[in-house]
Formats: structure tokens, C-alpha cells, sequence
């Protein structure tokens, strides 16, 4: 688990309230201004200061050479910046929404992921590539994509979801510095849900490490991003309602996994659930319980539920709300599986 | 479907060519410019041109406010660009086929689909992309430049099938052309020849990105070389220039004289007036003074001041014309506001045959909403 | 499981010995002389008749009008198809080597897999894309793609894999024939490795049916492709020297899984083991070891074991067979599950 | 290390043009084309130039008949585009970056990997893709396309860097230009007006496609325009020609003139002699007379003739020259086959620090490789 300083913690540091959206904006701010190799491409990052504004100030701060809008290509921006990485910088390249990210599947997977093995260690790629993921917020189709589990099964490739704006910019900063390419998701749900203290000035959230958001004795349900805060509410209602403790892992690296933290949490609870928007069928929440049923079986008192969105596309707005695990989906399949 | 839309089987002059220059049929101030030739169309095919453009400046605008109040979702503003779609959808015949993204409402409408239909997606129906059989109108196309390798494809798909006659024109933006998918659609357009018409509807920005940071080549058509097939610039903001040369690119696509090849790239040179969905801001990236001289051009107006210089229109017809319009539009809204989605229809058409797991994902759905009532789903998620 | 004529049965039809790749021509040929609307497409699928000789003499008897060198290009053939598929013919597409199917993943997973269900059932993308998948035959880097979860965690796609001749062409058969679009994992391993008897003419065998390959009642073992042969090596091995009885499951369609087969055969022996050659971390194997476990906990005696490629990238030809679940991998993986 | 292979820092002359005429300097026979100019270089460096292109297409020998003994893998020889191959690297500086397909292994020999670099990864063995610090040559290149966009991205980062006299060459096919990621490269390059060459080989075939079917452009040159770079066609059989205009287009991406745009397109018009690789039989598809009128203008030939008709060669030096070629291969191959792969280095360089269950896996192979011996490893797998 982790062992950083946690939101609250004194260090130090001057403290801002910021959304999580603002948060990932002043992550980048806080690289960029310490260190000159750190660029800024995409769609609309520049004078627009990208479409939910997560790169706003910074063409101003920086300049064009530094917050860069690109033509309209993904394979373009990912492919250049695998080459603005190789040339010794440290690119952090925007995708506009994690829906369009597929034009650029191949140089992600076939070269960003491989570089460094295929090299044998001589070249490195070590980019960021931000995507805001997910659904909820009546965005058109194509725009609610969730399907992390892509790049999970990509060896070479690192996964990160915050789920709070202190973990936004302390894991964003951990990723810039991380010397391998790094998908970073971001749960546009939640941009501008809550705000939360967050440091000013450099910190990292150490990427590999989960977070145990609320601790419980009952069942371990795991999650990350946007469905954190239902599976909360799922667990605050299951404790006021039913007396049943439920411990949240909150992920936070897809990518490799901390199989200790999940492990862990099982074998104090027996009982498990996982809870994503990504479709059931070959999403994470399978990799989870199948680690967790070969590391700990001895331990487990119940199937491992999977509380996820359905195999079908993502729906049109006006039904996502029933294709999203809802805390009421949520809270109905911890109490099946710890009645069980 | 548009009023009054008639097939018109004549053979268009216009050049095609790669001159910089776009070609123009109408001055701003509604007269013909010189050396040009006016489309045979007749003055009912023009009133009803008209009307059809008016129906599509106003439904943009209902839309943006229902869109302000809730009603509907995120929406992609057309006003500037209206002359254009319809102009080339007044060129298909009632058999070819028409692939728009998400800014060609007006496209979609004047090829057949209703306005209740376009609305309906909007508000997160999905009924509303199932156009009537008959009515060739793919859905609308969001992942940009997507389309374009598809289309090429059923261009093909009918040339195989020797039904040259049935062309396919398909739209984009200028965004769209920095697209790989762009590139290998139109350079499979050249290789296997197809009855195919691309239509860039370069408005000068993708959202934020101005047209001369998209690509450092000079113009758009002139990126037709590299697949060895024909293009043309056009005046997007005459209407009478779009539907020239699009009329005669789908002519040359079916019926291409000995050495022709079928397929040609357009370039209707035009603007963006507004933001580029209700979602943008377009004050942060670019001057409002940007639009006015493009405004001075305004398809709407150019038409109009044609049709009345050539007696074709008066006071009285235009007035009639709006109410009309206020009409069919208020009754599109009403139809559109009248449903609602079942969200058991997800899990419908998702495969021929529903499989095991996803009827089981369906009436665990139900059996939810049974227990616990829809209010539980609509909780505001974050 | 499987109704229809398995190998043997007499069907009436007159019979060949064929090996894979030639069945999976066969099949090609098969349909193409009875339906007009077949087309084949792909780089080097006419005159040269495909690298691996897939589409060898089609060209040369349905012209090429029917069976097409296109552009290198795989977004393009892809695209293209569906829209081949949208003007009413069924066109199955050739991507050379599953490694270089990522070009084209925006079409699939965003188009083809999604157009019947945002058009409300209104269009449909009947269609193929033949892949040859897997290593073993010290291909160069980039060719020995196993990335089978990808496509199976996206609704709309169907995703098949054949373990025999007579399955390969009764299989593609059946995918020339559904409604919905189908990728088709080949087993370049095996396209020549032994021959079967295949009847001549038309005969489908159905998708989402999996096939017990070997009944046994120690432990199921899941497995498809290329992988089926070293597992019922193994299974011979572990009858012979340690009396273990194994059942091999040959699941042939990915997706959508034939759960009812999976779950059954748990509930017979109570242990399991799943063999692929992708990465295992979000393989398909975590979906069906978490399916088991939903579905059949109480039965379960053991922990599912996966028996899959490293989490690396697929290493240079020269150490491959170190990669890949050989006979002695999955044997040793299933004695330790059996002896849990 | 190639032979002697030194800086050439003169400004060269050639044109750069789009005419579908190649530029050429040599004949076939050897002498200097009317109206051409020798590029600039010293008897040593042709001597070594020619040194290079020799032992290029003794290698591919060597390398096609230790394939058929199986003691390489899949080899994809590169006889008769050699001469663009050597010229090209003989344009670069040492600083400059080298992006290479599977077939530029002279490009990449001349550029600094040893030839026993080349022939370790066709035996599996990765550490042959390692070159050592200060040769910037990256591993090759299989996926088609795919080092277009990262090779812009390279020159993108070295001009943001202010390294602008650090330019990147990278090579690709005349089947890569139909990819995607091609378009989408060269668009980018134009617009960021980066410094670097985009070479691409067109040698006629990709695989079993004709140039012709692969796009439907008169010429590969002329698709720079859909970019607005500059492009050129050059004679890619002629040595002379590639290094003059691939030192133009060099010193252009390192120091444009004013209004020049610093990247080229080269289109190197040649053939591929043989096969696509070793496991291709081009009689399938292509007649095998199709190849005799290009070995007519063969590039070593041509060299070496106009080294003879220029005094720099005579018979004795020729013959020193296939000795000492014949002794570098040798020892090249040999070192080659001295070595050989540790399966537990596939774990190592997945990621800088190695997670834990990728360290579980390492550790649980080697124990299995303990209990059971590499030789049940070795089954032959079908
Ligand atoms: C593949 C992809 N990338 C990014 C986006 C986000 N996006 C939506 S519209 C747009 C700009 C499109 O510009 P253009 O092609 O010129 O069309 P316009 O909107 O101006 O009509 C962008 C970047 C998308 N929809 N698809
Ligand atoms: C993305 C991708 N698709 C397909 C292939 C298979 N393939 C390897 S080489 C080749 C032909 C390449 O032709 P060209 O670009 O002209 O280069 P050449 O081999 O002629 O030098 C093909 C199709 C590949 N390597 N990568
Ligand atoms: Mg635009
Ligand atoms: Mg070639």
C-alpha cells in the first residue's frame, strides 16, 4: 500500500482545493516548470487548453513549442511523440477521448509497449499518454469508452486511473517520471464532482500501489476511477442499512497490478467484488478475480461478483445511466455476494 | 423529406479541376458571376433549394436552444455550412447513397430523413438512427474520417455488383484529411476506380486547429495527386457552385467518359459561423470578427437575392416559407420529445441472436428495476 | 456441445485428406462457387494466393474481381469490407498476420462490431477477417500475435478459432454465413502440421459450441487453436505415467463462449486449467476461470490454473518455444492442479 | 563500421524536383550523364562507397544460402537496391538518425551496426537490435509504416531541442506509402517543417503487388504535395544520383534556405531482383524477364565501371577488395553463431524494473527448465 504522504498529511507544502480535472492541469504544470523536456501534444491542447480544459494556461505559460496542437490524427500524435520520447523529451501526448485512441492501438501496442524489450534495453519510451475515459456525462457516442483492459493485456505498457484530484496529480507526476510509457485514464465523470486539498508544488503517488479507501471486514471490493465514489456510497449504505463492512480498494495501477494489496485485502474478507464500467466479458474485473482465486482459493467463502457494464456497446446517453454500475447495482451484488 | 425534391437527370457543365481558385456560380450580391453557367434547375427545384436551406438555418438554431435548455444533447452547429449540404444532397438521386457525419443534418434531411429522426439520437433514442428502408442515410459518423474507407467500400461493393449507378458521397471535414483513414480510402477510391464522390467541407477550423496548421499543403484538393484521381475546389457558400460540381462529380462517377476515372475529391471552400458543438467556446481560439467577412458571402442571402432578382421569390412566398418551416420543425420537436428510450433496448441488436450471457445481463437489469424502481438508476452519478 | 457431423460421421459427401490451411481454403472455395456475393480481399490473397497459400488457385477461378490484392493497407481492407459488407456482399478480409491486424482495430471494434446496434438492427456488417495467429514457426518479430481478448471483450464481434481441418472449414463456413462480423484466428503453427478427413462440399459447424476433444473426469482443461495438440499431449502423458484422467475442452469459438460447455465439464472433474499462448495477465483465460468460479464455486477443489505465454512481448524466434505453453509446461501446470 | 567512411561537408547541387523524370548522374555504362555533376567526393570515398555496395550484395549471398541451410530465419534480401541503400548512409552524417525496414541492412552496415548485428536477431539471438552509444541507427522496422510517424516525431524533438543539424533519415517501401501512417507522418513533417528524409524505396513490388495496383499516382514523388514538401525522383539504381540529392535533401531538412521547407520525400526508383524474402517465390506472380532490363543499369556495375573508366579501380584492387569482403563476412558470421539466446532474457527490458509477477514467471520457467531439461523445450511444437 501506499507509503506517500495521503491528502491531509503535512507536507510542508502550500495547500489549493482543486477539482480532479484541475488537479491533472496542475500536474502538468508543476513538470513543466521544473523541467524542459516535458512537452504538451494533441487535439485542441493549445489555445483551447483542450477540450475539458485539463491543459488550460498552459500554451500561455509555455508557448507553442511546448503545448503543441497537432493535426487531427491519433496514429500521428502517438507515433511522434514515441519519436519526441526517443529524441530525449518527455512527451505527454492528449488523447481526446479514450474512444479515439484506436487509430493509434498499433503505435501504442506494436512499438511504445516493445521498444525497450526489442532493443534490448538501448532505446526507451518513456510518454504519457492521457485519455479522459468513461461514461455519465451524456457525451455522444464513441465518447464513453472504457476499455483499459486492452492495454492491460499489453505487455510493456503501464496503466494508471486516479480516482481523486490529490492521486490525479500525484500519480500524473509519478507517470511523467516513470521511464516507461504510461496510458494514463482519466475518469471525466468526476472532473468536476469534488474538490479536494492538493498540494502545491512536486509529489508523486508511486505508481504499482493501490489504495484501501475504506477499510471493512466483510468483503474486499476493488474498483478504480469514476466507480470509486458509487461503490462508496454502495458501501456507506450497506453499513448504515445492513451492518455489513465492506473494504474499497481503490486500485489506482492497472498495470502492473499490486496483486499483494488485493490479495491481502481477500484473504482478511474471503468475499470479493469487482466493480468497472467496461463491458463483463474479458474486462479487468476477470483478471482480478482469477489472480485472486489462485493466490488465495483456501480463503474464499463466495464466487467473486463482477459488477460491470453489460456486454453491449456503450447505449446512447439517454440509457447510460443503466449501463453504468449505479451504486444500487452495486450495492445489490456485494449484499448477493456476501449473503452467500 | 425535403419538399418537392426531383431527380434531375441533366448532364452538368462545371469543370473539375485543381486550380486554386474555387469555383463560384453567384456573387455575394445574388447576380451570376461572369462566364459562369447557372444549373439547370427548375424554379421550383430552386424554391424548394431555398426552402430547405431556411428550414436548416432554423432547425440549427431550435436546436442550439433546446439544446441550452436541457433538452436535447451536445449539438454540432451547421449555420454557414447549410448551403453546401443541402446543395449536394439536392445533386444524389433518391438511390445513392449518402455517409454524414455529425455536423450534416441538413444532408441527412434533404436524402430522406426526417427532422424528427435527427432530433431523436440527440436526445438519446437510438430509433433515430434506423432510417426508413429506401432511405440510403448511414448514421451519423463521429470518430472522424472513419467513414471514408467505408464508403469507398460500398462504392465498390456496388460497382461489383454493377450498380454503377448508384454512387456514394460521403462527407468530412478539413480535420478529417490529417486521418490515415482518409488517406487509405481515397488511395483505394483510385486504385479500384469506384463511383464515389468525397466532399470536404473544409469550414477552416477542427474545433480549435485552424485549416493552415491542419496540413501545410496549399489546398485541399490538391491532396487528390497523390491517389491520381481528379478534385475540385468550390465556393461552399454558393449553393449553386456546390450543386454544379457535385452534380457533375456524381455524373463522371457513374457515367465516366472514356479515360475519366469515377471518383473526385471536393473541396466546398466555406466556414464554421459558430462554435463547433454547443459544448465550445470558439471566443478562446479565434476572433469573432473572423466570421463577418465570410458572412458577407452567406449562402442563405446569396440564394435569396438570386431568387428575387430572378422573380422567383417575394415578401410574400418567403413568409409563407417560414411559417411553414416553424411548423414542421415544431411538430419534429414534438414527435422526438413524444419518446422514450427502454433501456432493454440495449441489449437488442447488439448480434442477430441475442447470446446466452447477455440475456442473462438483461433480466438481471430487470430484475433491478423491479426491486428497486428506475428513480434508483437516475441518481446523478457523480 | 457440437450436433453436427464431426469427422468420420458419413455425411454422404465424398471425402479428402486435407490440412488446415488447405481446409480453410476449401472452405473459401466452397462458398465462393455457391454464393456470388463472396469476395476475398487482402494484401498478396490473389495471384500469389496468400503468403501462407490460403487462397491458393482462387484467384485463378473466380478472377479478379472476386479475390483482390489491394493496397497495403489495413485500415483500408477493413473499412473497405464493411462497406462491401453494407452493399450487400459478404467479404472476407485477409489481414497477413494477426500482428498487423492493430491498424485496423478503429474499424473493428468501432465500426463493424457497432453498426447493427447504433442503427438500431437498421445496417449490418456481415463479414470475415481472416487472421493467421500464434508463434512456433520463428517468424520475424511482430508475426507471432496471440491477442485473442481484445477482440472477445468487444461487443458486436464474434471471434473464432479452429484446432482441425475439418473445423477450420466448417467453421469459416459457418462464419461466411453469420450475420454478425467474425474475426477468424488461423493457427499458423498447424496449418500444415497433420492432415484430417474433410468432406468436399458445403458443411457448417456451429459457433459458440465448444468441443470435448478428450473426456476425462480428473480436470478440464481449456483450450483452443494451436494450443489443443500440446494439451492433449500432455493429457496422454498424464494418463500414461500418473493415471490422471484429463478432459480437454477445444472451446473453437471465442466469443461468444460457449459457457454451458465450460461449465459443465467444472461441475464433472471440479479442477481446471486454461492453455493460450497470450500474455496471461487479461488473457482470455481470467474470463474463463472467472466464469467458472461464478458459476461453479461449490465445485471447485482447486485453483484454476492458467497455462498461458509470459507477461512479455513475444520474444525473437531463437527462445519462442521457451515462450509458448509446450506439452511438459501444461502437464507439470495440471499434475500441480490435480495434486492442490 | 563501413570502411573509411567519412564526413562529406560540401553543399550539393542536385535539383529538387517533382518531374517523373529520376534524376540520374551515371549511365548504365559508367559515364557521367549529359548536363549531370559528380557529386563531390574523394577517390577513397567512391572506392569505399564501392567497397560497401560489393560486400552488401555478398552478404545477401551469403545471408540467402545460410537461410536454405537454416542456420538464419526469414531473410529478405536487398539485391539490387544495395546502391541506394550504401548511398543514402554515405549522405548521412554520424550524428544523424537512421530509421530502417527489414531490408536496409547495407544502409544500416554503412551507418554503424556490425554484420554480425545484422545476422544476430535472423538467429534470434535480440541483442543484435542493441547498437552500441553513438550509432543512431534504430532496430528495424516490421509493421510497414509504423517508423514514418516516429521518425518525424524524432526530427520534431531534435528541432524543438535546437539539435537541427541532427537529421533523420528513414527509409520505407512503395507499399508503405498506401499505409495510414504514412499520410499521417509526412502531413505532420509538413507542418512542423521538420529536419528529415523520408526515403522511400520503390522497388516496383510490394510482395506480390505491382506498384501500379498500389495506388493509382502517376508517381510516389508527387504525393508530397498533398503534404507541401518538397519531393524528388531519383534513379535509384545509380549511387551517384542517390547521394546527390540525398545530401541535398539533408543539408535542406539541416539548413533551409529562406522559404525552403526543411523535409524531402525521395522517391529512389529501383527493383527488387529476388525474392520479398526468403520465404517468397516471385514466380508466382511476376515474370522473371521483368528483372533483366534493371540488372541492364545495375548499381554496383555502374560503379564499378565508371571507377574503372575514372582510373580509381583497377582488377588487382577489385580482387583485394572480394578478399577482404570474403574475411569480414566470414568473421562476421561466425561471431554470430558463437552466441546464442538465454530464454530468462525475454523477462528483462519489459519494463526498467521488473514487476513482481513477471519475476514469479522468470523464476517459475527456471525452475521447470531444472526439473524437466531444455530439451523438452525443444519438442518441435506442431
Ligand atoms: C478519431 C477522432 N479523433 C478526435 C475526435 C474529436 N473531434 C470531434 S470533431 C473534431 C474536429 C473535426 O474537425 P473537421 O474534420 O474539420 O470537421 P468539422 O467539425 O470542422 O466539421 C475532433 C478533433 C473524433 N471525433 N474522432
Ligand atoms: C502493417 C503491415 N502489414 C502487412 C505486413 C506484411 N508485409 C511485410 S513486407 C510487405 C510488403 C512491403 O512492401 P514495400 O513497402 O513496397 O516494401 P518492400 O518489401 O518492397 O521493400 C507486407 C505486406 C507488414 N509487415 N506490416
Ligand atoms: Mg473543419
Ligand atoms: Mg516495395
Amino acid at each position: 500500500m501506499s507509503s506517500t504522504a495521503e491528502p491531509g498529511t503535512d507536507t510542508g507544502a502550500p495547500i489549493e482545493k482543486l477539482n480532479l480535472v484541475e488537479a491533472v492541469c496542475d500536474g502538468l504544470y508543476t513538470e513543466m516548470s521544473q523541467h524542459d523536456d516535458v512537452v504538451v501534444l494533441g487535439e485542441d491542447v493549445g489555445k483551447n487548453g483542450g477540450v475539458f480544459r485539463a491543459t488550460a494556461g498552459l500554451y500561455e505559460e509555455f508557448g507553442e513549442e511546448r503545448v503543441i496542437d497537432t493535426p487531427l490524427a491519433e496514429a500521428g500524435i502517438v507515433g511522434s511523440a514515441i519519436g519526441l520520447a526517443l529524441s530525449g523529451m518527455r512527451p505527454v501526448a492528449e488523447m481526446q477521448f479514450m474512444g479515439f485512441i484506436y487509430p493509434a492501438f498499433d503505435q501504442l501496442v506494436s512499438h511504445a509497449a516493445r521498444l525497450r524489450s526489442r532493443s534490448h534495453g538501448q532505446y526507451t519510451v518513456p510518454m504519457v499518454v492521457r485519455a479522459p475515459y468513461g461514461g455519465g456525462i451524456h457525451a455522444p457516442e464513441h465518447h464513453s469508452e472504457s476499455k483499459e483492459a486492452f492495454f492491460v493485456h499489453e505487455p510493456g505498457l503501464k496503466v494508471v486511473c486516479p480516482s481523486t484530484p490529490y492521486d490525479a496529480k500525484g500519480l500524473l507526476i509519478a507517470a511523467l517520471r516513470d521511464p516507461d510509457p504510461v496510458i494514463f485514464l482519466e475518469p471525466k465523470l468526476i472532473y468536476r464532482a469534488f474538490k479536494q486539498e492538493v498540494p502545491k508544488g512536486s509529489y508523486e503517488v508511486p505508481l504499482s500501489e493501490a489504495s484501501v479507501r475504506r477499510e471493512g471486514s466483510d468483503i474486499s471490493v476493488y474498483t478504480w476511477g469514476a466507480m470509486t465514489r458509487p461503490t462508496l456510497i454502495a458501501a456507506d449504505n450497506l453499513a448504515d442499512e445492513y451492518g455489513v463492512d465492506v473494504e474499497v480498494v481503490d486500485l489506482r495501477t492497472l498495470s502492473p497490478l499490486d496483486i499483494e494489496t488485493i490479495v491481502e485485502s481477500f484473504k482478511k474478507t474471503g468475499r470479493a467484488a469487482v466493480v468497472h464500467e467496461a463491458p463483463k466479458t474479458a474486462g479487468l474485473g476477470a483478471e482480478i478475480s482469477s489472480t485472486i482465486q489462485e493466490e488465495a482459493l483456501l480463503h474464499q467463502e463466495a464466487p467473486i461478483k463482477r459488477i460491470t457494464g453489460f456486454d453491449t456497446p456503450m447505449p446512447l446517453h439517454g440509457v447510460e445511466d443503466y449501463y453504468l454500475p449505479q451504486a444500487v447495482r452495486i450495492q445489490d451484488g456485494i449484499l448477493e455476494t456476501v449473503e452467500f | 423529406m425535403s419538399a418537392q425534391k426531383e431527380l434531375n437527370q441533366q448532364e452538368p457543365t462545371s469543370r473539375v479541376t485543381t486550380d486554386t481558385q474555387p469555383v463560384q456560380v453567384l456573387e455575394a450580391d445574388g447576380s451570376v458571376c461572369p462566364n459562369a453557367t447557372v444549373p439547370d434547375l427548375s424554379d421550383e427545384e430552386l424554391l424548394s433549394m431555398y426552402e430547405d436551406t431556411k428550414l436548416a438555418r432554423r432547425f440549427d438554431q431550435r436546436a442550439i436552444s433546446l439544446q441550452r435548455q436541457g433538452r436535447i444533447a451536445t449539438y454540432a452547429p451547421m449555420t454557414g455550412q447549410e448551403g453546401a449540404q443541402v446543395a449536394t444532397s439536392y445533386a444524389l438521386e433518391q438511390r445513392d447513397w449518402l455517409f454524414p457525419t455529425y455536423r450534416e443534418h441538413a444532408a441527412k434531411y434533404v436524402h430522406g430523413v426526417s427532422l424528427a429522426a435527427l432530433l431523436k439520437p440527440l436526445r438519446g433514442i437510438r430509433e433515430g438512427y434506423a432510417v426508413p428502408d429506401g432511405v440510403n442515410v448511414m448514421p451519423e459518423y463521429i470518430p472522424i474520417a472513419t467513414q471514408i474507407p467505408q464508403a469507398m467500400g460500398m462504392a465498390w461493393g456496388n460497382k461489383l455488383q454493377g450498380k454503377v449507378d448508384h454512387a456514394v458521397l460521403c462527407h468530412f471535414g478539413d480535420g478529417a484529411t490529417s486521418e490515415g483513414d482518409f488517406h487509405e480510402g481515397l488511395n483505394f477510391a483510385g486504385v479500384f476506380d469506384v463511383p464515389a464522390v468525397f466532399v470536404c467541407n473544409n469550414n477552416q477550423w477542427a474545433i480549435s486547429v485552424p485549416r493552415e496548421r491542419q496540413t501545410a499543403s496549399e489546398t485541399i484538393a490538391q491532396k487528390a495527386q497523390a491517389y491520381g484521381i481528379e478534385s475540385v475546389r468550390v465556393d461552399g457558400l454558393d449553393p449553386l457552385a456546390v450543386y454544379q460540381v457535385t452534380k457533375a462529380a456524381l455524373s463522371k462517377a457513374k457515367n465516366p467518359a472514356a479515360g475519366e476515372r469515377r471518383p473526385t475529391l471536393i473541396e466546398a471552400v466555406q466556414y464554421r459561423y459558430g462554435a463547433h458543438t454547443t459544448a465550445d467556446d470558439p471566443s478562446v481560439y479565434r476572433d469573432d470578427d473572423e466570421a463577418e467577412e465570410w458572412k458577407d458571402k452567406d449562402p442563405l442571402d446569396r440564394l435569396q437575392k438570386y431568387l428575387y432578382k430572378e422573380g422567383i421569390l417575394d415578401e410574400e412566398i418567403d413568409a409563407e416559407l417560414d411559417e411553414r418551416i416553424e411548423t414542421t420543425i415544431k411538430n419534429a420537436i414534438t414527435e422526438a420529445e413524444s419518446v422514450s428510450e427502454d433501456p432493454e433496448l440495449m441489449f437488442e441488436h447488439v448480434y442477430e441472436e441475442m447470446p446466452d450471457r447477455l440475456r442473462e445481463q438483461r433480466d438481471e437489469l430487470a430484475a433491478l428495476r423491479e426491486k428497486y424502481g428506475d428513480e434508483a438508476f437516475e441518481e446523478v452519478l457523480e
